[in-house]
C-alpha cells in the first residue's frame, strides 16, 4: 500500500515547505527590505552607518518587549500590562540606583526582580482562575501604573549613577550596549523557543491546549513560564530604557503594549496562538522603526505621519500575505 | 484481583452539569487481551476513558493498575506508568510536525529547559512509521494531513510509549480497510508483549475480528462482559441497545432515477486527481470507493467549490457552472457533508437548534428576524426524525457524543433540501443504531429524488447504500460498477489498481 | 562646523521636537516657529515625541546625525529628556529649552516657568474667595513634568492661606471629558461644599465648567486653569470661566527662532529668555481675543 | 485547510463559554451588585437616583462602542480604531455644528458617514486580504489619529450650535438624552444580535468559520457588516462625546478601545470569537463605571484607584468564573 502515496507526499511536502519554513518569513523581509530600499532613495541621511544605528538602538526597548510577547502570544495568551512593567521596574530599578549608595548590579537585580514577580503573578492568576489573560493583565496593567506612582510619589526618580546611565547609554568598541544587549537576548529568546522542551510545549500549549494536556504537558506550568519570562524581558526594557534616560518615569511605557504586540504580530505570530518565531517578531520591530525614522528624516508632517504610518504597516503586511498566497 | 488483571475500576461515577455520564461502572483488564468497551454514542466509553488516562477526574470511584491507586488526576503521571491512548478527536498540534507530535511531552526526560534533538526525534518517528508500514513524512506539519493520516499518527503515538495497556477510542474511524489491516497486526505483536488493549469502536465486525472480552455500557451503566467468542452480532447489539434491531440497509426499492443532477467531465485537480467523470440522476446514490487518499474527498471538496478545480466542467441539470465557493454550491442546490465535522460540520458553541437551521435560516425568517417558534419547531421536529440524544434543542452541541453532532451536522444540511447531496463519510464514529436510521433517512431523501453522492471507507455501507459505486485509485477513476456487479473482491481490486502511464512509483 | 558659520549661501537647518502636536498650546508654539522660520529662511525639521521622552531622547539622536544646525526642544520631562541635552551639546550642536526646562542646562531656554503658572491661578482662587473655602483640584497625567510643576505652585500657594482647603484632587488626564465626568462625581459627593475649582489646564477646566452648569452650580463655584486656549478666552469673556493664565506662544515661538538661528550662526545669544504670564480675567480678556 | 484544529481551540474555552446562553451571566450581575451595595454601605451618596443616572451618562458613551466592539469579537475580530473613529466622527460633525451654519441633522448624518466609510473600511481591509484584524485595525487607529488631526488642524472645533450640543447633553423629561439613546441603541443591538439572521451568523462565523462557510454563509458579508456596524455605534458615540463637551476634540478617545473591549470581554464575549451577549456588555461597562464612580466618591487617592480599579476588575470576573465553575 505504501505505492500509493509517493506523488502525493511529493507535492504535500513542497506546498508546505514553502509556506511554513521558508518564504513565508521572507516575504516580510522583503516587504521590510522593500521600504528600505525606497528610504535609501528618497533621502541620502537613511542609509549611514550611525543612522542604521539609531534605528536599532530606538528599537531594541520595543523589541525586548515584544520578544517577551512573543512568548505569550504563542501560548495563546496576551499580556496588556508590559507597558506598566517598564514603568514599575523602572522605578525600582531608578530608587537603587542613585550615586555611592549600591553597587550597580543591585538596581539591576531589584529591576528584574521586580518585573519577575509582575510576571510570576500575572500567571498565577491566568493559570489559578478562569478568567481570560485580556482581562487579567488589563487589571495589572492599571494596578502596575497605579504601584508605579506610588513607588515614585508620583515623580521622576532622577540623579542615577553614571555606571547605571552606562547600561542602556553606553558604548562597548563603538557598538551602543543597547545593540548588544538586544542581539544577546534575540539569540536567547530564539534559542529557549526553537530548541528547549519549554519552548516546544509552548507552541503545543498554545496549538491546542487538550491536545497539549492530554500528552502529559503541564499546562499551567508552562503558562507560568511565559508570563514569567514575558515579565523578566519587561523588567528589562524597563531598566534600559531607565538607563537611557538617566530617570525612573512612572509614567513611563505608556502604550508600549501595543506597539510591542503590533510587532509580534506583523512578524507573524497568530493571535489565536500556537505559531510565531523570534525573527519574525524582530523583523516586525525593524519595520515599525525604520518606517518612524524614515518619516522623521523626510520630515513628513506630525499628523500625516500617523496617518503614512498606518498605511505602510498595513501595506506590508498586505504585500507579505499575497506572498504567501501567490506560493501557496 | 488474578494474577493477570492490570487494570481494574470499581464503582466509578461522573456527571456533567447534573447528567450522569458514568454511573457506577465497573471494568476488569487482563495482559495481554483486546478488551472491546461497546455501547451506543453517548454511552459513556469516551468519559470512561479519559478518567482512566487522567483527563478527567470522578466524582467516584476506584481505579487500580498494576495493583496500585491510579485516581491521580493527572496525564502525565498516568502515561509514564504505562497507559497510552488514541483519541477519539485526534488531539494534536497543527503546527508542529509528525514526529513532534508522537513525541509531544516525552521529548527528554528532566525540565522545561533541556535541549531539544529534533533531528534525533524525527529519525525515530520515522523508523517507528516504517515499522508500522505507513508512508507519513515524519517531517510534515500534521494540519497538512488528511484525518486518515492523523489517525494513524495517533496509533503511532500510543504505541511508542511502551505502554502496558493502549486505549484506543475509535482509531478507525477515517480508516480504510488496508489501514484498518495494519492496526490489527501492531495489535496481534503488542498482546501477544502482553499488552493489554481497550478497544472501541462501532465497527462491528472489528470486534468479532480481534476482541477477546467485551464489556457492554449503556446511559453511563455497566451492563455486562462477556468473552467476545460466547456473543453474537445479535447478542451484543441487544445488549447495547437494549432491543434488537432490524435490517441495517433499507430494501432497494427499485424506483427508476430521474433526470440528470450533476454531471462532472473531465474534472481535474493539478497533483490530487485527475480525468474524473460521472453522473447522478435525482433519486439515486453513487458511492465513490477507494483507498486513503486516493482523493475521494478532494472531489467532493472541489465540486462544492471549496478548492479550485484546474481542468474538467461541472454540469446541474444538464447546464454548464462554474462554482468558486461553497454559497455558489449551495445556490445550484448542492449540499456537502465534510467527512471532518469539527472543522466543516457544526458551530460548537452554539446549540442543536441553532446548528440544525443555519444552513436554512432565511427559510425560518420573514426579512431580517428569524421566527422563534418556527425554527424551534423544524428543530425540533429534525431531531426527532434524527434520534438526537440531547437534553433538549438548547444544548450546546459541544456536549454531544460524537455520533449525535454527526446527526445534527446531517439534519443540518437536510433542512436545506438540497437537490445533490455529498455525504462524505457520512456514519464516521456513528453507532450501529444510529448507523441504520441514517441509511434509513438517506434512503427517504433518495425517494423524494435528492441526488445523493456517498463516499465511505466502509464497503458494505458502499455496497449497501449504493446504485452505481466508482471506484479511483490514485486520484484517478478506475471503474464504475453497477450495484450488480460490485462485490467487495471487485472494488479492493480496482482501489488498488496501478495506472501504467503514472509509471513505476515508490522507492 | 563649516556650513553654520556666518550663514553661508546653505540654508539653516534646525531640527524640533515637540512634546506633542496634539496639545493646542504645544501647536500655537510650533506654529510661531514655523511663520518665524519661513520669515528668516530657515528650515525646519518637526518632529512629534508624542509625550515620550525617550522618543525625544531618539528623535535628538537623528537630529546629531543629520548634522542640522542647531535644536529645539520643547522637553517631554525635566530629568528625562535631559539625556537629549547632553548629547546635542557633546556633538557640538547648539540646544534651546522651548517652554519648560530641562535639569541640564541647554544653550539657551525660551519660556515661562509652569510653577509660576499655577501660582497666579491658586492666588486668584484664594483671593476671590478672601482666602477661606474648599478647592478642588484637577490634575494632568499624574507624574509628568507640567503636572508636577503646576501640583508645586498650587501647593506653596495653598500652604499661605491656611483656612484654604483641598478637598479633593484627582487626575483628569488633560481631558475635557474626563473632567466633566470627575467634576460630576465630585459633585454628588461634596455638592455646595466646593468653592473653587483648579483644573491644570484649560480642556479640564472647561470639562469642569460643563458639569458645574448641568448641576446648576457655576455661580457658586469659580472655575481657574492654565493655558488660555481660544475656547478658554470666549469662556473667560461669557463669563463661566473665571479665569485662565495666558501663555504666550506667539513670543516663544519667535523667540525661540531668533535665539536658535543666533547660536547656530556663532553669534551672541541671551541665555535665558523669560516670557512672563498674565492673568485673564473679564477685566482684560479683550486684548487677548484675536480679532 | 481540512482538518478541524480550529473547532478544537474552541473547545478548550468552554468553561468560559457556558456563560453564553444561560446561568452565567447571573455570576457577572452578582458580581456588579456586590459591589453597588459594598459602595452603598460605604458612602450615602452612592445609592441616589441622580448620581446613578449620572453613572449611566457617563457609561453610556463607553457602552455604545462595546457593543460595536462586542459584534467584532463576536465574529472572532478586533477593532482596535474605535477610538480614533470617535475623534474623526467628531471632528467632522462638529466641522457641521456651527451655529446658523446647517440644521442639526446635518453634522448628525456627516458624521455618522465618517464612521460608517470608516468601519466599512475596516471590513473591506480585513475580509480582501490576510492582514489580521488586529493589524488592519490598529494600523486604521493610527490612520484615523491621523486624519482627525488634519481635519482639525490640531485643534479643538468649537463653537457649536446649541441644538447639536443638546444631543448628547439635554435632558428629556428629566432624562438625560443619554440615557435614552444608550436604552434604544441596547435594545436595537440586542435585537440585531439575538434575533435577526444576521446576529446568529455573527456567532457562526466566530465559533466556526468554515463550518459557517459550509453552511452557505456569506463568511465575507457578516464581516463588513459587522465593522460597518462597529464604525457606525462609534460615530454615534464620538457625536454624542463632542455634543456633550460642546467641542470636537482630534484627540477624544485615545485608550477608549481598551475600555470597550474590557467591557465586552468582562461581560463574556469570548475572545476567540463565538459568543457574547449585549448585556454581558451592558453589565461589564457599568461595573466599569461603578467603579470608577465609586472610587471617585470615596475619594480614594489617584494612584490608589488605578491599583484598587484593577483589583476590582479581576475580582469581579473571577467571582464570575467561580460562578461558571459550580455550575458547569
Ligand atoms: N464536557 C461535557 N459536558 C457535558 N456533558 C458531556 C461532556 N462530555 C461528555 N458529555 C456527555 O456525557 C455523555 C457520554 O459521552 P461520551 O463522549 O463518553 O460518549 P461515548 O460513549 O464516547 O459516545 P461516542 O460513541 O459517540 O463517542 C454524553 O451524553 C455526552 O453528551
Ligand atoms: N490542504 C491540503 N494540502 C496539501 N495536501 C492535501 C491537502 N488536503 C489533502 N491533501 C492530500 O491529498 C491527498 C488526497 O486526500 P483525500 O482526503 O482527498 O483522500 P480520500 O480519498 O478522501 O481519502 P481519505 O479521506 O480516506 O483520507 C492526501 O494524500 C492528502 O494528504
Ligand atoms: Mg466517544
Ligand atoms: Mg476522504
Amino acid at each position: 500500500m505504501k505505492n500509493g502515496f509517493t506523488t502525493s507526499f511529493n507535492q504535500v511536502s513542497t506546498s508546505y515547505k514553502t509556506r511554513v519554513q521558508g518564504i513565508g518569513k521572507y516575504g516580510l523581509l522583503a516587504a521590510f527590505l522593500l521600504i528600505c530600499i525606497a528610504l535609501s532613495v528618497l533621502t541620502p541621511r537613511f542609509l549611514t552607518v550611525q543612522n542604521l544605528m539609531i534605528i536599532v538602538t530606538q528599537v531594541s526597548i520595543n523589541a525586548l518587549l515584544a520578544f517577551g510577547v512573543t512568548f505569550v502570544i504563542i501560548t495563546g495568551g496576551i499580556d496588556l500590562s508590559i507597558g506598566s512593567m517598564v514603568a514599575v521596574t523602572g522605578v525600582v530599578a531608578a530608587s537603587f540606583a542613585h550615586p555611592d549608595t549600591f553597587p550597580v548590579a543591585v538596581p539591576l537585580l531589584m529591576g528584574l526582580l521586580a518585573g519577575v514577580a509582575f510576571g510570576a503573578f500575572n500567571g498565577f492568576v491566568v493559570t489559578r482562575s478562569n478568567v481570560p489573560p485580556f482581562i487579567v493583565t488589563l487589571g495589572t496593567m492599571t494596578i502596575g501604573r497605579g504601584l508605579a506612582l506610588i513607588l515614585s510619589n508620583g515623580r521622576p526618580v532622577s540623579n542615577l549613577s553614571d555606571s547605571f546611565n552606562f547600561i542602556g547609554g553606553g558604548k562597548v568598541l563603538g557598538v551602543p550596549t543597547l545593540i548588544i544587549l538586544l542581539i544577546v537576548a534575540f539569540i536567547s529568546c530564539t534559542i529557549v523557543l526553537r530548541k528547549t522542551v519549554l519552548g516546544r510545549y509552548m507552541y503545543a500549549v498554545g496549538g491546542n491546549e487538550q491536545a497539549a494536556r492530554a500528552s502529559g504537558i503541564r499546562v499551567g506550568a508552562v503558562k507560568m513560564a511565559v508570563y514569567t519570562l514575558c515579565g523578566g524581558l519587561a523588567a528589562l526594557a524597563g531598566i534600559l530604557l531607565t538607563s537611557r534616560i538617566t530617570t525612573g518615569q512612572p509614567n513611563a511605557g505608556a502604550g508600549f503594549e501595543l506597539d510591542a504586540i503590533a510587532a509580534a504580530i506583523i512578524g507573524g505570530t497568530s493571535t489565536s496562538g500556537g505559531s510565531g518565531t523570534m525573527t519574525g517578531t524582530l523583523i516586525g520591530a525593524l519595520l515599525i522603526g525604520v518606517i518612524s525614522n524614515g518619516l522623521d528624516l523626510l520630515n513628513v508632517t506630525s499628523y500625516y505621519q500617523q496617518v503614512v504610518m498606518g498605511i505602510i504597516i498595513i501595506g506590508a503586511v498586505v504585500l507579505d500575505s499575497l506572498h504567501n498566497k501567490t506560493n501557496a | 484481583m488474578t494474577s493477570d488483571t492490570i487494570l481494574q475500576v470499581r464503582g466509578l461515577t461522573k456527571t456533567f452539569s447534573g447528567v450522569k455520564a458514568l454511573d457506577d461502572v465497573q471494568l476488569t483488564i487482563r495482559k495481554g487481551e483486546v478488551h472491546a468497551l461497546m455501547g451506543e454514542n453517548g454511552a459513556g466509553k469516551s468519559t470512561l476513558m479519559k478518567i482512566l488516562i487522567g483527563l478527567l477526574t470522578p466524582d467516584s470511584g476506584e481505579i487500580l493498575f498494576e495493583g496500585n491507586d491510579l485516581t491521580t488526576g493527572n496525564v502525565g503521571d498516568v502515561l509514564k506508568r504505562g497507559i497510552s491512548m488514541i483519541h477519539q478527536e485526534m488531539l494534536m498540534i497543527p503546527e508542529l510536525t509528525v514526529a513532534q507530535n508522537i513525541f509531544l511531552g516525552r521529548e527528554r526526560s528532566g525540565g522545561l529547559l533541556r535541549w531539544l534533538d529534533d533531528r534525533r526525534l524525527t529519525e525515530k518517528a520515522g523508523a517507528l512509521l516504517e515499522q508500522m508500514g505507513v508512508a507519513i513524512r515524519p517531517d510534515m506539519p500534521v494540519k497538512y494531513l488528511s484525518v486518515a493520516q492523523m489517525q494513524m499518527v495517533e496509533i503511532a503515538r500510543a504505541i511508542s510509549n511502551n505502554a502496558s495497556v493502549i486505549i484506543m477510542d475509535e482509531p478507525t474511524s477515517a480508516l480504510a480497510d488496508a489501514e484498518v489491516a495494519t492496526l490489527f497486526r501492531i495489535i496481534g505483536e503488542l498482546t501477544r508483549q502482553g499488552v493489554a488493549i481497550i478497544y472501541i469502536s462501532h465497527k462491528m465486525d472489528e470486534i468479532f475480528t480481534i476482541a477477546d472480552t467485551v464489556t457492554v455500557l449503556r446511559d453511563g451503566k455497566y451492563i455486562a462482559t462477556r468473552p467476545a467468542a460466547e456473543l453474537d452480532i445479535d447478542t451484543l447489539i441487544a445488549l447495547m441497545v437494549g432491543r434488537k434491531l432490524d435490517s441495517l440497509f433499507p430494501v432497494p426499492d427499485g424506483v427508476p432515477a430521474g433526470e440528470v443532477m450533476l454531471s462532472v467531465d473531465g474534472l481535474g485537480r493539478r497533483g490530487v486527481f485527475a480525468d474524473i467523470s460521472f453522473e447522478v440522476r435525482a433519486g439515486e446514490v453513487l458511492g465513490i470507493a477507494g483507498l486513503m487518499g486516493a482523493g475521494r474527498t478532494e472531489i467532493a471538496r472541489a465540486i462544492f467549490g471549496l478548492d479550485r478545480i484546474s481542468q474538467g466542467e461541472i454540469r446541474i441539470r444538464g447546464k454548464r457552472v462554474v462554482i468558486h465557493s461553497p454559497q455558489d454550491a449551495i445556490g445550484h442546490g448542492i449540499g456537502y457533508v465534510s467527512e471532518d465535522r469539527k472543522g466543516w460540520g457544526f458551530i460548537p458553541g452554539m446549540s442543536v437548534r441553532e446548528n440544525l437551521t443555519l444552513a436554512s435560516l432565511r427559510k425560518w425568517s420573514s426579512g431580517p428576524f428569524i421566527r422563534d417558534k418556527q425554527e424551534r419547531d423544524v428543530a425540533t421536529a429534525m431531531m426527532g426524525e434524527l434520534n438526537v440524544k440531547a437534553t433538549g434543542p438548547d444544548q450546546l452541541v459541544t456536549y454531544l457524543s460524537g455520533g449525535n453532532q454527526q446527526k445534527v451536522v446531517i439534519g443540518n444540511r437536510l433542512l436545506a433540501q438540497p437537490a445533490i447531496l455529498i455525504l462524505d463519510e457520512p456514519t464516521r464514529g456513528i453507532d450501529i443504531g444510529a448507523k441504520a436510521e441514517i441509511y434509513r433517512l438517506i434512503h427517504q431523501w433518495q425517494q423524494r429524488g435528492v441526488a445523493i453522492i456517498m463516499i465511505s471507507s466502509e464497503l458494505p455501507e458502499i455496497l449497501g447504500m449504493s446504485d452505481r459505486i466508482m471506484v479511483l485509485a490514485q486520484g484517478k477513476q478506475t471503474t464504475m460498477l453497477s450495484r450488480h456487479e460490485a462485490s467487495q473482491e471487485t472494488i479492493m481490486r480496482y482501489a488498488m489498481h496501478r495506472d501504467r502511464d503514472t509509471g513505476p512509483t515508490g522507492e | 562646523s563649516e556650513k553654520g558659520a556666518g550663514g553661508g549661501s546653505k540654508k539653516l537647518v534646525v531640527g524640533v521636537t515637540m512634546l506633542s502636536m496634539q496639545n493646542e498650546f504645544i501647536v500655537n508654539v510650533h506654529d510661531e516657529m514655523a511663520k518665524k522660520a519661513e520669515a528668516e529662511g530657515v528650515d525646519l525639521i518637526t518632529v512629534d515625541a508624542e509625550r515620550s521622552p525617550l522618543k525625544q531622547v531618539e528623535q535628538v539622536e537623528s537630529f546629531i546625525a543629520q548634522k542640522v544646525d542647531a535644536i529645539i526642544m520643547n522637553p517631554c520631562e525635566v530629568e528625562a529628556s535631559s539625556p537629549a541635552v547632553t548629547k546635542a551639546l557633546a556633538a557640538g550642536i547648539p540646544i534651546i529649552n522651548v517652554n519648560s526646562e530641562t535639569s541640564t542646562k541647554p544653550s539657551a531656554f525660551v519660556g515661562s516657568d509652569d510653577v509660576e503658572s499655577a501660582r497666579i491661578a491658586m492666588k486668584f482662587i484664594a483671593e476671590k474667595l478672601g482666602g477661606k473655602g474648599n478647592v478642588v483640584m484637577m490634575h494632568g497625567y499624574m507624574g509628568q513634568a507640567a503636572q508636577i510643576k503646576r501640583e508645586q505652585g498650587a501647593r506653596e500657594i495653598l500652604k499661605q492661606y491656611p483656612n484654604l482647603k483641598l478637598l479633593a484632587q484627582q487626575t483628569g488626564e488633560w481631558d475635557r471629558a474626563k473632567a466633566m465626568s470627575l467634576m460630576e462625581n465630585w459633585i454628588q459627593s461634596y455638592g455646595p461644599q466646593i468653592n473653587a475649582v483648579f483644573a491644570h489646564n484649560d480642556e479640564m477646566g472647561l470639562g469642569a465648567v460643563k458639569a458645574l452648569e448641568d448641576a446648576g452650580l457655576k455661580s457658586k463655584v469659580i472655575v481657574v486653569s492654565i493655558d488660555a486656549i481660544p475656547d478658554a478666552l470666549q469662556a473667560v469673556k461669557k463669563g463661566t470661566l473665571d479665569a485662565t493664565v495666558f501663555q504666550n506662544a506667539e513670543q516663544q515661538g519667535s523667540k525661540a527662532i531668533e535665539t536658535a538661528l543666533k547660536a547656530a550662526k556663532r553669534q551672541a545669544f541671551e541665555k535665558q529668555t523669560l516670557i512672563p504670564f498674565q492673568l485673564v480675567t473679564t477685566a482684560n480678556v479683550a486684548t487677548f481675543l484675536k480679532p
